[in-house]
């Protein structure tokens, strides 16, 4: 099992590397499709007063006077060395600006990820034992979290949260009671998707006959869904969650704005408005490699705990 | 914490509105009763923090820039001082400098410095340092990227030298009038020589500016948060603020919070003391709730554009008075701004001395904008929108982020001129990218720009001795060229004020500077419980000889 | 294998298909027709709904709370706040038209080839629509739309473009289902040749769950375009997106009618899509 | 297979049901049912699918979805009536009491935990706390119910063993706790012939040696006249008739038993042979003898020595080992075999939708291996194909009339207006009426879609139609119908006719000849009745053996009688 087992393995981390890869060369060429030469006027912006030599030893960096391919492969091949050269706004270096906006990111993105899944499993778990007229409403939620903007959600539980009730305040985002509710706000988009993919196999798992003979033996429904269900319906979700990584990536952007906390999210506003080409190329491909390294895991992870699933067919796919 | 049981909680029925959509009642109802100030006694109490909320310090603390942004200024202005002070109503009175003469028709200048004065780093504040400092605000020094200070007056600067430890001699070439109140400048702030001499770099880094103000930095982090502590030993504060000793507050806290109506909210709710630029039409319900609203007037230029005259459309002087003539400054006052704005009866604040009254070269008259654009040739087409050779009359205008709610009024003007046919497109942009923006030479370009003496205007009208040229023009229009070496070199105030006169009136006409309103650029709305915040000629508050009542 | 298959548990498939639920559909679906339909004539003919300009207003009754005159109240320049949300409509609702039909087509088009072609075509492609799904969808949006341009046309691009793997992604799985079902081998019997095979049977069978996947994709594309424009990737002023309603409303506190009208309308036209897209699922 | 006459004695009734009527939601299903068995009985539930009978079943043991379905009446188990019972008083009945088997072991055990995991809930309700004796005791049930290596059962997944070894496990962890009572819904129906005939015998043996009585509930007549002392009879949730499943197999009272009493294969194995018989006469008088087949243009299909094998799990398996067959025109010949024999192989070789490593297949004189896709599909005109699923083979989104004009479509046969000609009168010959053209798959019965499927196979007019199980999807009483259908047809078209079923009883019916496969092998082949009287081959002999009530037919009048024990 093992040697199959490793094989598999290897397979899915070389698609993943090469993932990664053409995520790096796709947003590069989406971001040297800017119009005009973002590098250059900004460079040549006085309000910089950068002296005439430090505007070529850039572009000399850059490789800006050369072909768009030329400056793709010098700057693929920098990333591949972990160098993510410099912002054009501050001159810091992006691994910097990166590495410190990324703490406040992971801890809000770890903990909506965590209130997505206690959320998602609530509504499922609710949707599946409450009382038919609760249960149909109960159902409907997914849907509802769906349809309201982030940016609302956010707008609302500050107001009421922070300014009526107290609850935190917004001068010191990075308290753990405002970046607990940063993280709702980012959790409730995100929950929609896993709670629809949890109730759907709960649902599925659940009409199963071994449900029917588990009852038949006198198992209460707690136990039956406690031992029996929890675990094959989880399955379908481990790839959900995996999934919605990337969503959580994409929200932080609205909600730390929002909640004026200072993360990747702010980082690429800022990278936007100010055309910092390096910053954006930095950001777009580590998350393209969070995404690629969870999913990667997911991957591994499904044969192991889903017994029905065969390497040979997985390999094939 | 929040001692406030006022009615705002209730007006604020926000999740009423939500369901109701009904706040209408409740904001109308509670417009009678004020908020209960505490009684609090008179008498200043030491000790206690405050919390100041600001959108954020972007432009970085390299001293020297050629302007100060509206935004830094606020903490330089506590942890530096100046040799000179300047009131709101633009008075000088002695600082660092205790007293100066005024030599052989302003040519020379002798300044005596207070002795005991000096830096947080323990140097003392002597002539040397003072002839350091003045040194770079006059040449900046272009080998390490430091630029000169924007309106100091170097064209005619000759020399700094200090004749004993405690008096310096400065000479120009010809007269500078404005030297003595260029000195109050917020440019012109006192920094170790230790500073000055740093690379640009190191400058950039908060922590090395050594200044002698009533603050020092205590800690900071970029783009976050940043608090300044108060100096102990201090006892040279300017005569006119009735204090001279060490501040009140123990520390102030400038905490970076982008959205104005968090930063609003923050305030009212009680978690911050001080909010920088509110919404300028939530003043009247601020302060109906108790809350002090300072909108303080800055001696400057007034809130308009300068005109770019080689670009198209403005190179034509028909559309620019057309512009001029087109835009209905009483509707923006009246709907974007409240009672605490004036409007503009010149192209510079109603405050500096030699300001004039000349609204009727700038008076609003749709018919004859109308009138001078048919006559010009600009035909109207089907979508009502003006074109002259086939070229559409249009042109992009950049709100200024520095100026509250100069989004709302662009939007005004836009549709106001749309009346007389000009298409306005809007480019709304952030600090960032607002530099960007200048630097592209746009038609019109929205300016918030302050100086302490009318001399100084002289370094921005045209390109002589390396003036700013605001207008495009160059050397190109001898009137502009004379009046403006006539303003910078006059030997009196009186016949300086003459030739001003001459100087707005013919600028306004000429088009090439179009006034809106007189500019308040800075909004600081600050909790009841803090008294006695004062404010200069600058428009900065300044919480020196704040304190907090309980 | 088949004797296993040849016993009750197809029997009762048989009987128990579910027949379209004859009769009106539930009270919900109609009520959320209804808001879509409403939204539509907002966006093509909105002179109908509103008297007032988008553009320009009264300013001496600026921030005027709700009332007769003014449903939505009227903002910081005195205009209706209604008449922007219903002109702002067009460009909210049709970008976000725009956006689903670019996912849709080239999202289709790649999932139609990778699933019925298969071989090196598929893992090419599937390689392509990885990276796609690899770079988060809101990111891959703002990096295109800051390229292109701050414009809602742009920023429909960009949120089509975010979409295209999740269409990719759906086609391949459906026509792989459908290329091995029974009445498809049946018609190559019946001397149809693949192409016939893809047109007649395979396509008309997987465009059902594409549909509502694209149903649910015009919900998700109004959040994102609202998303872009709040954060001003939009159109400049005066233009009137719902996002930058919101964007510019918040910063007037004491008129929160600026910000719940244009939120509550988005939530009300994307909670109907996506009612109209549950049902569209159910009665497949 | 031991029917043990009881003569009803004076205990108590171990289950009484009376007055029985269930409902789900505003919908009644079952109606006012009553029956009762005794203790150490059996009795059977009889109904197609949709006659309520699994319903009663679930009401029974309390297993219907809460909320959605109410049972109203008395179930009475022991004399105390348990249906209005508290759910806390009825947990504890809950296998102790009350066993229960379910019918697609695949799907009945679960499948992320391994068979040991699960064994020990039902270990747990003998009140056997250390998990050491457990273990013993499961094992011990484990191989009471046959299984060869219960330690490995123990610790795999339910995914790597058979069907057949999922219901022996789902058997023993049923009869571990020792209930009084057993209730079985369908427990054989998903599984080979063969292997159902083992399971239930196992049944039999243990009940009588545990003493537990069984409910068993089926759609098949012969399994439930074999299997239980009495019978209940049910079509549309009414019992129509109920008794000693001797008398009700025998002489069946009411209307509907009869009918379904008559579509048991097995108990009619000359239904079609009038029709037939006339056939043979004309054409030739005797029977074809199996010696070497005459190379006349009479042979349609001619497969010699085939071979083909598949790649599976890394080593290859072969399907088809040297299979060789041949039909003459009109006549029908079946292929036999159970699951994995390679039936359905050599069909898709014979269709040419798998190419054969090696041997030779020729249709109506062209050999259809080795060819290009154009030749292929130029003999496809003179062979067509009935599938086994109607629900799968039609296409939902078509409409009738389309689906059975594809193949003139795509053979470009005549002119548009000759196509809707042929059409309808494809429908009609099939007994469709001519409005169900415009009507899609999904509002039409299995029966209804499985004649569509045949106009479709006879409207291009070929020469050959292979029916791949064509019945086995339908229900007992609309399968007749289709049997009728094709032997009609076959007589005025002259059609040649492929048979492949599971079902010997079935091919016993409808084929002139058989040929029994056994792992890729043609163990057997000859005339049906003669493989029938005198099996040579000792898996034909088990697979006749299998038949429920094979000894027994109606046509022979011989009384029930002790058949001699089958070996498996």
């Amino acid at each position: 099992m093992t040697s199959d087992y490793k094989r598999f393995a290897l397979t899915r981390a070389g698609q993943a590397v090469v993932v990664v890869l053409l995520a790096y060369v796709l947003t590069f060429l989406v971001i040297s499709v800017l119009p005009g030469d973002a590098i250059t006027n900004t460079l040549r912006d006085p309000q910089h007063g950068l002296s005439e030599e430090d505007i070529q030893r850039i572009v000399a960096f850059y490789g800006l006077d050369q072909p768009v391919i030329v400056q793709l492969l010098l700057s693929l091949g920098r990333f591949l060395t972990g160098e993510l050269g410099f912002s054009l706004q501050s001159n810091l270096p992006v691994s910097r600006i990166v590495g410190d906006a990324l703490p406040s990111t992971l801890t809000l993105a770890t903990s909506a990820l965590v209130i997505a899944v206690v959320f998602a499993v609530v509504i499922a778990y609710g949707a599946q034992y409450l009382p038919g007229k609760w249960a149909a409403i109960v159902r409907s939620i997914p849907s509802f979290f769906l349809s309201v903007p982030n940016f609302v959600i956010g707008l609302v539980l500050i107001e009421f949260f922070a300014f009526r009730l107290h609850s935190f305040t917004t001068t010191d985002p990075n308290s753990p009671v405002a970046t607990l509710f940063a993280a709702i706000t980012l959790a409730i988009p995100v929950s929609a998707p896993l709670a629809e993919v949890l109730i759907a196999s709960l649902d599925h798992e659940s009409r199963q006959e071994y449900a029917l003979v588990a009852r038949s033996r006198g198992l209460t429904e707690a136990t039956l869904f406690a031992k029996h269900l929890v675990k094959p319906s989880a399955l379908p979700s481990v790839a959900m969650v995996a999934l919605i990584v990337g969503e959580l990536l994409g929200g932080s952007v609205i909600t730390e704005t929002i909640f004026g906390r200072d993360g990747i999210g702010t980082v690429v506003q800022k990278a936007v408005t100010g055309e910092d080409q390096p910053v954006l190329q930095a950001v777009v491909s580590l998350s393209a490699v969070v995404f690629v390294a969870v999913n990667l895991v997911a991957d591994l992870a499904s044969p192991l705990l889903d017994p029905r699933v065969k390497l040979r067919e997985k390999v094939a796919a | 914490m929040s001692t406030f049981s006022t009615p705002e909680f209730r007006r604020r029925a926000f999740l009423a509105g939500l369901g109701a959509l009904s706040t209408s009642a409740l904001v109308t109802a509670c417009g009678g009763t004020t908020a209960s100030t505490g009684a609090g006694s008179t008498t200043p109490v030491d000790g206690g923090n405050i919390t100041f909320l600001i959108q954020g310090y972007d432009t970085g603390w390299v001293s020297s820039k050629t302007s100060i942004s509206s935004y830094e200024g606020n903490l330089w202005g506590q942890i530096t001082d100046k040799l000179v002070y300047v009131n709101e109503k633009g008075e000088l009175s002695p600082w660092v400098a205790e007293s100066w003469e005024e030599l052989n028709g302003a040519k020379d200048f002798v300044i005596h410095l207070k002795s005991g004065v000096t830096f947080s780093d323990g140097t003392p504040v002597d002539a040397a340092a003072v002839v350091a400092n003045l040194n770079a605000w006059a040449k900046g020094d272009s080998t390490r990227g430091v630029s000169k200070v924007g309106l100091f007056p170097s064209s005619n600067f000759v020399s700094a030298e200090a004749t004993d430890a405690t008096t310096v001699k400065v000479s120009f070439s010809s007269p500078a009038l404005g030297f003595i109140a260029t000195l109050a400048y917020h440019g012109c702030i006192l920094l170790s020589p230790k500073t000055l001499a740093l690379p640009v770099e190191a400058q950039a880094d908060l922590s090395q500016e050594i200044g002698s103000g009533p603050f020092v930095v205590k800690s900071w982090k970029q783009g976050d948060s940043y608090v300044l502590e108060k100096r102990k030993d201090y006892n040279w504060g300017p005569a006119a603020l009735g204090h001279t000793g060490p501040a009140r507050l123990d520390t102030i806290t400038y905490k970076v919070i982008k959205d104005t109506s968090v930063r609003t909210s923050t305030v009212v709710s009680g978690q911050a003391d001080v909010a920088f630029n509110v919404e300028p039409q939530e003043i009247e319900s601020l302060k109906a709730q108790g809350f002090t609203v300072g909108t303080p007037r800055y001696l400057g230029f007034v809130d308009g554009f300068q005109v770019n005259t080689q670009a198209f459309p403005t190179n034509d002087i028909a559309v620019r008075q057309a512009i001029q003539h087109g835009i209905d400054r009483d509707e923006i006052l009246k709907t974007v701004y409240t009672s605490d704005w004036n409007a503009a009866t010149t192209f510079i604040q109603g405050n500096v001395p030699e300001a004039g009254e000349f609204s009727d070269s700038f008076k609003f008259d749709a018919d004859k904008a109308n009138k001078i654009l048919d006559d010009a040739g600009w035909t109207k087409g089907a979508d009502d929108y003006r074109s002259k050779d086939g070229k559409t009359l249009e042109f992009t205008l950049t709100p200024n982020p520095y100026v509250p709610s100069t989004k709302a009024e662009d939007e005004l003007i836009a549709q106001q001129l749309k009346k007389v046919g000009i298409k306005v497109n809007l480019k709304v942009v952030d600090v960032a990218g607002y530099a960007a923006v200048q630097a592209s030479k746009p038609p019109l370009f929205q300016t918030s720009r302050s100086f302490v003496d009318v001399g100084t205007v002289a370094g921005v009208l045209t390109s002589q001795n390396k003036g700013e040229d605001w207008f495009g023009l160059g050397t190109s229009d001898q009137k502009l060229n004379d009046l403006s070496t006539a303003i910078a070199t006059a030997s009196d105030r009186a016949s300086r004020e003459k030739v001003a006169d001459e100087l707005q009136q013919y600028v306004l006409e000429q088009g090439y500077f179009i006034p809106l309103n007189q500019l308040v650029q800075r909004l600081y709305l600050i909790s009841p419980k803090i008294k006695d915040v004062q404010y200069n000629g600058l428009a900065y508050a300044n919480f020196y000889t704040a304190w907090i009542s309980q | 294998m088949t004797a296993t298959l040849g016993y009750p548990q197809l029997r009762n498939v048989g009987t128990a298909s579910k027949r379209l639920t004859a009769g009106l559909p539930p009270i919900t679906v109609i009520l959320s027709f209804a808001v879509v339909l409403l939204v539509i004539l907002w966006s093509l003919v909105p002179w109908l709904f509103t008297s007032y300009s988008p553009v320009t207003g009264d300013t001496a009754s600026k921030l005027a709370a709700p009332s007769a005159q003014h449903w939505f109240g009227t903002d910081y320049l005195g205009r209706d706040q209604f008449a922007r949300v219903v002109y702002g409509t067009a460009s909210s609702v049709t970008s976000a038209l725009v956006a689903v039909l670019i996912g849709l087509v080239i999202g289709s088009l790649i999932g139609l080839a990778s699933g019925f072609r298969g071989g090196w075509l598929d893992s090419v492609l599937g390689r392509f629509v990885d990276v796609l799904l690899a770079i988060p969808g809101f990111l891959l949006a703002v990096v295109i739309v800051s390229s292109l341009g701050f414009q809602t046309i742009n920023a429909a691009i960009a949120t089509g473009v975010s979409a295209v793997a999740v269409f990719a992604r759906l086609m391949r799985a459906e026509v792989m289902r459908v290329r091995s079902a029974t009445y498809v081998e049946a018609s190559y019997l019946e001397g149809g040749n693949r192409l016939h095979a893809l047109l007649g049977h395979i396509l008309p069978n997987a465009y059902r769950s594409v549909l509502v996947l694209a149903v649910l994709q015009f919900g998700t594309s109004i959040l994102i375009i609202a998303s872009l424009a709040f954060l001003g990737y939009g159109d400049p002023p005066p233009a009137s997106d719902w996002g930058l309603l919101v964007a510019s409303g918040k910063t007037y506190v004491t008129a929160p009618w600026l910000v719940y009208a244009p939120a509550l309308v988005i939530v009300g036209t994307v909670l109907s899509v996506n009612r109209i897209s549950r049902w569209l699922r159910k009665a497949k | 297979m031991i029917l043990k006459t009881k003569d009803t004695n004076v205990s108590a009734d171990l289950l009484t049901v009376r007055g029985l009527s269930i409902a789900y939601g505003s919908t009644a299903v079952v109606h006012d049912v009553s029956f009762s068995l005794a203790k150490g009985g059996s009795l059977a539930l009889i109904g197609e699918s949709g006659s309520g009978k699994s319903t009663i079943a679930k009401a029974i043991l309390r297993l219907l979805p809460h909320g959605e379905a109410t049972a109203t009446g008395r179930v009475e188990l022991n004399g105390s009536d348990v249906l209005a019972l508290p759910e806390k008083q009825f947990r504890p009945l809950r296998g102790r009491e009350l066993g229960f088997i379910p019918q697609d072991p695949a799907s009945a055990l679960n499948p992320v935990r391994t068979i040991g995991a699960q064994a020990h809930e039902a270990a747990a309700l003998l009140g056997e706390t250390d998990p050491a004796v457990r273990r013993a005791k499961i094992l011990e049930v484990l191989d009471q119910v046959g299984l060869p290596d219960p330690a490995r059962v123990y610790d795999s997944y339910p995914h790597q063993l058979s069907g057949g070894m999922l219901q022996r496990v789902l058997i023993a962890l049923t009869v571990l706790p020792q209930p009084s009572l057993i209730v079985a819904d369908e427990p054989t129906s998903a599984l080979d012939v063969t292997v159902q005939k083992l399971i239930l015998d196992m049944l039999s043996d243990l009940r009588r040696e545990l003493d537990i009585s069984l409910l068993l509930i089926t759609h098949d007549l012969a399994i439930a006249a074999e299997r239980a002392d009495s019978l209940v009879v049910l079509k549309d949730g009414a019992v129509q008739e109920s008794g000693a499943s001797r008398d009700v197999f025998a002489s069946p009272r009411t209307e509907y038993a009869r009918s379904l009493q008559a579509d048991v294969p097995a108990l009619h194995p000359d239904r079609y042979r009038r029709k037939r018989t006339l056939l043979t006469q004309a054409n030739d008088g005797g029977f074809r003898t199996d010696t070497a087949p005459s190379p006349t243009a009479q042979l349609q299909i001619d497969v010699r020595g085939v071979t083909k094998s598949f790649p599976a799990g890394g080593k290859d398996v072969l399907a088809c080992d040297g299979v060789t067959f041949s039909v003459e025109r009109g006549r029908t010949h079946a292929l036999v075999g159970e699951s994995g024999s390679g039936k359905t192989t050599a069909v898709r070789l014979l269709l040419g939708l798998e190419q054969p490593d090696g041997g030779d297949i020729t249709v109506a004189g062209q050999s259809t291996s080795g060819r290009s896709r154009a030749d292929v599909r130029e003999i496809r005109r003179h062979l067509q194909l009935v599938y086994q699923n109607p629900f799968t083979s039609l296409d939902p989104t078509w409409r009738v009339g389309r689906i059975v004009r594809e193949p003139l479509d795509q053979f470009g046969v005549g002119t548009k207006a000759e196509r809707t000609h042929r059409v309808s009168e494809a429908l009609e010959a099939v007994g469709l009426p001519s409005d169900v053209a415009s009507r899609r798959p999904a509002h039409l019965s299995g029966g209804q879609r499985q004649r569509v499927a045949i106009a479709r196979a006879l409207v291009v007019r070929p020469d050959v139609v292979v029916l791949d199980e064509p019945t086995s999807a339908l229900d007992v009483s609309v399968q007749a119908g289709i049997l009728e259908l094709l032997t009609t047809l076959q007589h005025e078209l002259g059609l040649t006719y492929l048979f492949v079923s599971h079902d010997l009883a079935l091919v016993r019916q409808v084929a002139d000849t058989v040929s029994v496969l056994r792992r890729g092998q043609v163990v057997e082949d000859g005339p049906v009745e003669e493989i029938f009287h005198r099996p040579r081959h000792p898996y034909t002999r088990a697979l006749l053996g299998a038949i429920p009530l094979a000894a027994v037919s109606t046509e022979e009048q011989t009384a029930l009688k002790q058949p001699a024990k089958a070996t498996a």
